[in-house]
């Protein structure tokens, strides 16, 4: 299985180093908005601790990028914690990066429900609550491709993460108490929902070969930003065809009240170009409008990857006033500024 | 030797050098395991940790009691792991260091309590139970066959071939199950007919404890 | 080589329709910045025409995107022309757009130098002529891939033209004469460089099949954003090596003055995650600090791609105080904005 | 008949709708020629091109004459087809046309003088020459030859012949060349030893001219 870093079609030199030597560029490219502390493998907000904000904390596996790292500055994260590829992070990462973000007010963590993940945050909290610093933690647990039953590690969080890190970052900014914030997160998770579907397989560089196997005129619906099997795998399909399928999946299990407004999020899982999100977009538009839900902001990228899978998914949030007003906060990141 | 058998710091040293030889060797069967239920990392994760541990192992006094050793390790692999694997074995780790105690040296029915105790950390941590398709699968049967064999009188070594086995049984027998832990779990039905790869090397973990059991100079 | 729908890895519904359904999903994602004018097949500054502002429209084959339908919008180009994928628009979009964004202050043609694009450029200007609309053209050549010479159709445009796009549409912002914006305009290619290196080749819709064949452990030095083969084909290498044999071919013809001060832009070529762009920014900054160069502004991301081509482009610009100017002006396009 | 085959509308209508059955047919070997040594986009930009010219056609009174059907045809390519391909061919017919003037049929040395036109044409907006390996290899020598027979006392028809194997015969000759001019002129050296996309369909397009002519009614 192991492979010589030339046969990877990458850019990395050895493949072990390409999480830290992805965070040196990041470091490099915006060191206006970040610094890393690269003993404990943490992104900062360059002006971490915000005295008497809300500190955010995020993390989980590396290859999603921009999650988590691109996520960090005014208005979103304070800290990002970067684990292998698709390896949870360590406690005593999240350990740092919340004493480093703790302005007073409390941090926040936000966590995607994977197994490890959440192992991993639960006990850095413990940690963090031992040296006296209040956390509270939020779970994203948005993937409706995965029944979600008390006997199973329920629901993956996916696409919602990122919009929980806006609405909840721009709470905090805005002087939100860690309730208050924490508030506002769950919210975003309990109203959001996502589906992904993937055409290739991601190729991790210490494994150096596709994730899963797929046919040439297969896709996998429903899949995980891991390469994680989904629902089904079935034929291709026209790209109409394959969003109606997703949007009636994902309004099944939110239920929008009737004439809803909506945040609609199209994200590319990597190797998806852009010219195909927008036609996916032009679809998700004219499902959403057929069904009488109104699309009120939306965001069209590649946000929430899977190295460079091809494929895309989708985020419906259903908003209201207050989350809207948050989701227009401006923001300044490396991978999601406006108003700045 | 029965019941006398006694297990020290180096044993238990040897134990976790032991471990890393096997986690190094069967990086990536253990990897192609994960890459076919899970997110093809279990190897790295193992291997990297395990390493991290022989590292701290230098670094620590020889005349660190066993129990302190353990727990040591434990929290290398919770801070190096990452993962579901860092946090589940690096509490297993921890809780049967803690369960030792300070002793210089500690005996069959001790070892058995201390693996008790690791298994607890892992279901209260994990809330696995057996038949979920897990590294649980391995060990609560190897778990279970030491404490019966300690006490029934047999010495620490051979109650440890027959933890070994239960957990080989224990591994093979997750083939057919369906995962309802872990990443796994999102496979539904199609987590069907693949060894567990948690599973797996904790049989490797316990081979190593056997082994360095019965090498005892 | 025609391929049935279903078997092309793509989000699409009739490979002919891919461009223009995608810019339906632009114009669904943007209405506040853009609108579509779908009978030309043209994308307009929703504002547009901007009175007494010089226009600026660009154009090209699409599949580059966000290049340059992305790049519509405040501080940036007035209207882009995105012909068939890969392939020049023709003179009629172009004179739409230039005559819908005429402010009275005459209008730029970006263009980048290709022979289809420069001629179908070139006719259009010739009809705005007639029709009274004062029209300037500049080129863009930046690609050091491809040697330079009389006889043949030069260099390439590639990377350099999204900087040319910024500069020139903040000088217009400001109020610049057409003559001024011009001479940005050709200030900045002057002053930019681009190479850019291919690990896989681009499908495009219509074909269905690769563009270039390439072994597994092979990479091409010098591809064009079109999959144009390069300098040569070579045996992949570590990161650390392709930035330093970029670098060196981009600086031998740039030939920067010493110590001089550079904007730095690592491109993706639209299958490489942004994990390794960043690995290849990390490595270029050391190699640019390395020969005693600063450099005070980057950008890293997809922005001029190649369809899913997996590959990065390195494009080097030596600024000046007004170009660092301009580049920090506000931009406010679906996929550039900071400031607004 | 010699010198005095006349040439009308129903012919030039003939040349287009055959140019376009051609275009569809040839499509992908375009395609595939242009992918060597080009983006490989040579058949459908020629193919949606020529589609758009017949459905110009039918849009057309029948009493057009045939220079301003060319010049229409023309401006549909320059419309529809983009490229390089498309101002070249465009420019090309349009020349043609205007050369032709306003009459209702034409002979042999005026389909000669509007072929040098459209040459003409073709080289002030592309500036290849013979040798650069572009559409100029296959159109200067049937322009050429095209003149030769025409001012030798030929019929159009026959001239054709005669022009349509020039064209032939550059074709093959841009194999070995390496290219100066267009996309392909960025392969350097490894443009050698493919035929040129744009000489091969420009001999597609004399064929059709060619039968055009003889097929007159
Ligand atoms: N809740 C759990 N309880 C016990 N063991 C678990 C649990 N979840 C996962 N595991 C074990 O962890 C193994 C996977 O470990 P690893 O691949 O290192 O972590 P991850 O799943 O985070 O990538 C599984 O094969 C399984 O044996
Ligand atoms: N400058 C030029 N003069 C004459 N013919 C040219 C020139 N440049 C390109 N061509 C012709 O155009 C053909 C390519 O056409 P096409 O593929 O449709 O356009 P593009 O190169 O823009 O993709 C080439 O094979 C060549 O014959
Ligand atoms: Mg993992
Ligand atoms: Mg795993
Ligand atoms: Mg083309
Ligand atoms: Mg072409």
């Amino acid at each position: 299985m192991s492979v010589a870093t030339q046969t990877l079609k990458k850019f990395v030199n050895a493949p072990e180093d390409v999480v830290k030597e992805s965070l040196a560029g990041l470091a490099a490219a915006h060191p206006d908005l970040v610094r890393v502390d690269f003993d404990n493998q943490v992104v900062l907000r360059k002006d971490a601790p915000v005295a008497g904000k809300v500190g955010l904390v995020s993390g989980g596996g590396s290859g999603h990028e921009p999650l988590h790292g691109g996520f960090v500055g005014r208005g979103m994260l304070d800290a990002a914690c970067p684990g292998e590829i698709f390896t949870s992070p360590v406690p005593d990462q999240m350990l740092a990066a919340t004493k480093a973000v703790d302005g007073g007010a409390g941090v926040l963590h936000i966590v995607k429900n994977y197994t490890g993940d959440v192992m991993n945050f639960q006990l850095a909290a413990e940690l963090a609550d031992d040296d006296g610093v209040a956390v509270e933690s939020v779970l994203t647990n948005d993937d409706v491709a995965v029944e979600d039953s008390l006997w199973t590690a329920g629901r993956r969080g996916v696409g919602v993460t990122v919009i929980v890190e806006k609405l909840a970052g721009a709470k905090a900014e805005a002087g939100g108490s860690l309730e208050e914030v924490a508030t506002v997160a769950r919210r975003v998770n309990e109203r959001g929902r996502s589906l992904g579907v993937a055409l290739t397989s991601c190729v991790t560089p210490s494994a150096g070969a596709p994730t899963f196997e797929i046919g040439a005129d297969e896709m996998e619906f429903g899949v995980g930003i891991h390469g994680e099997p989904g629902r089904r795998r079935e034929k291709l399909k026209p790209a109409s065809e394959i969003v109606a399928e997703m949007t009636e999946a994902i309004l099944a299990d939110l239920s929008p009240a009737a004439g809803a407004t909506l945040l609609a999020f199209v994200n590319g899982l990597g190797g998806t170009p852009l010219i195909e999100l927008y036609v996916v977009y032009n679809e998700l538009a004219k499902q959403l409008a057929e069904r009488g839900l109104t699309v009120a902001r939306n965001l069209v990228g590649n946000y929430i990857t899977s190295l460079e899978m091809a494929g895309v998914s989708i985020t419906l949030v259903e908003l209201d006033d207050e989350l809207t007003t948050l989701w227009d906060a401006p923001v300044h990141t490396p991978a999601l500024r406006w108003g700045a | 030797m029965g019941g006398l058998t006694r297990v020290d710091s180096a044993t238990m040293a040897r134990w976790l050098e032991g471990s890393a030889v096997a986690m190094r060797e069967q990086r990536d069967y253990l990897t192609q395991l994960d890459a076919a239920i899970g997110d093809a990392d279990h190897g790295t994760n193992m291997d990297r940790g395990f390493a991290s541990v022989v590292t701290k192992l230098e670094e620590l006094d020889d005349s660190t009691p066993p129990g302190k050793l353990l727990v040591a390790a434990g929290s290398t692999l919770v801070s190096t792991v990452g993962g579901a694997s860092g946090p589940l074995w690096g509490t297993a780790l921890r809780r049967a260091g803690r369960s030792i105690g300070d002793g210089e040296s500690f005996d069959g029915a001790a070892l058995a309590t201390a693996l008790e105790a690791a298994l607890d950390g892992v279901v209260k941590l994990g809330a696995a139970r057996p038949g979920d398709k897990t590294m649980v699968d391995a060990l609560e049967p190897a778990v279970r066959a030491l404490r019966e064999r300690v006490d029934g009188g047999a010495s620490a070594a051979d109650a440890l071939v027959a933890a070994r086995e239960a957990a080989e049984d224990g591994m093979h027998a997750t083939v057919p199950l369906q995962a309802s832990k872990g990443r796994a779990s999102y496979l539904g039905e199609r987590s069907i007919g693949h060894q567990d790869p948690g599973a797996t090397s904790t049989v490797f973990i316990l081979r190593a404890l056997e082994q360095a059991v019965r090498e005892r100079p």
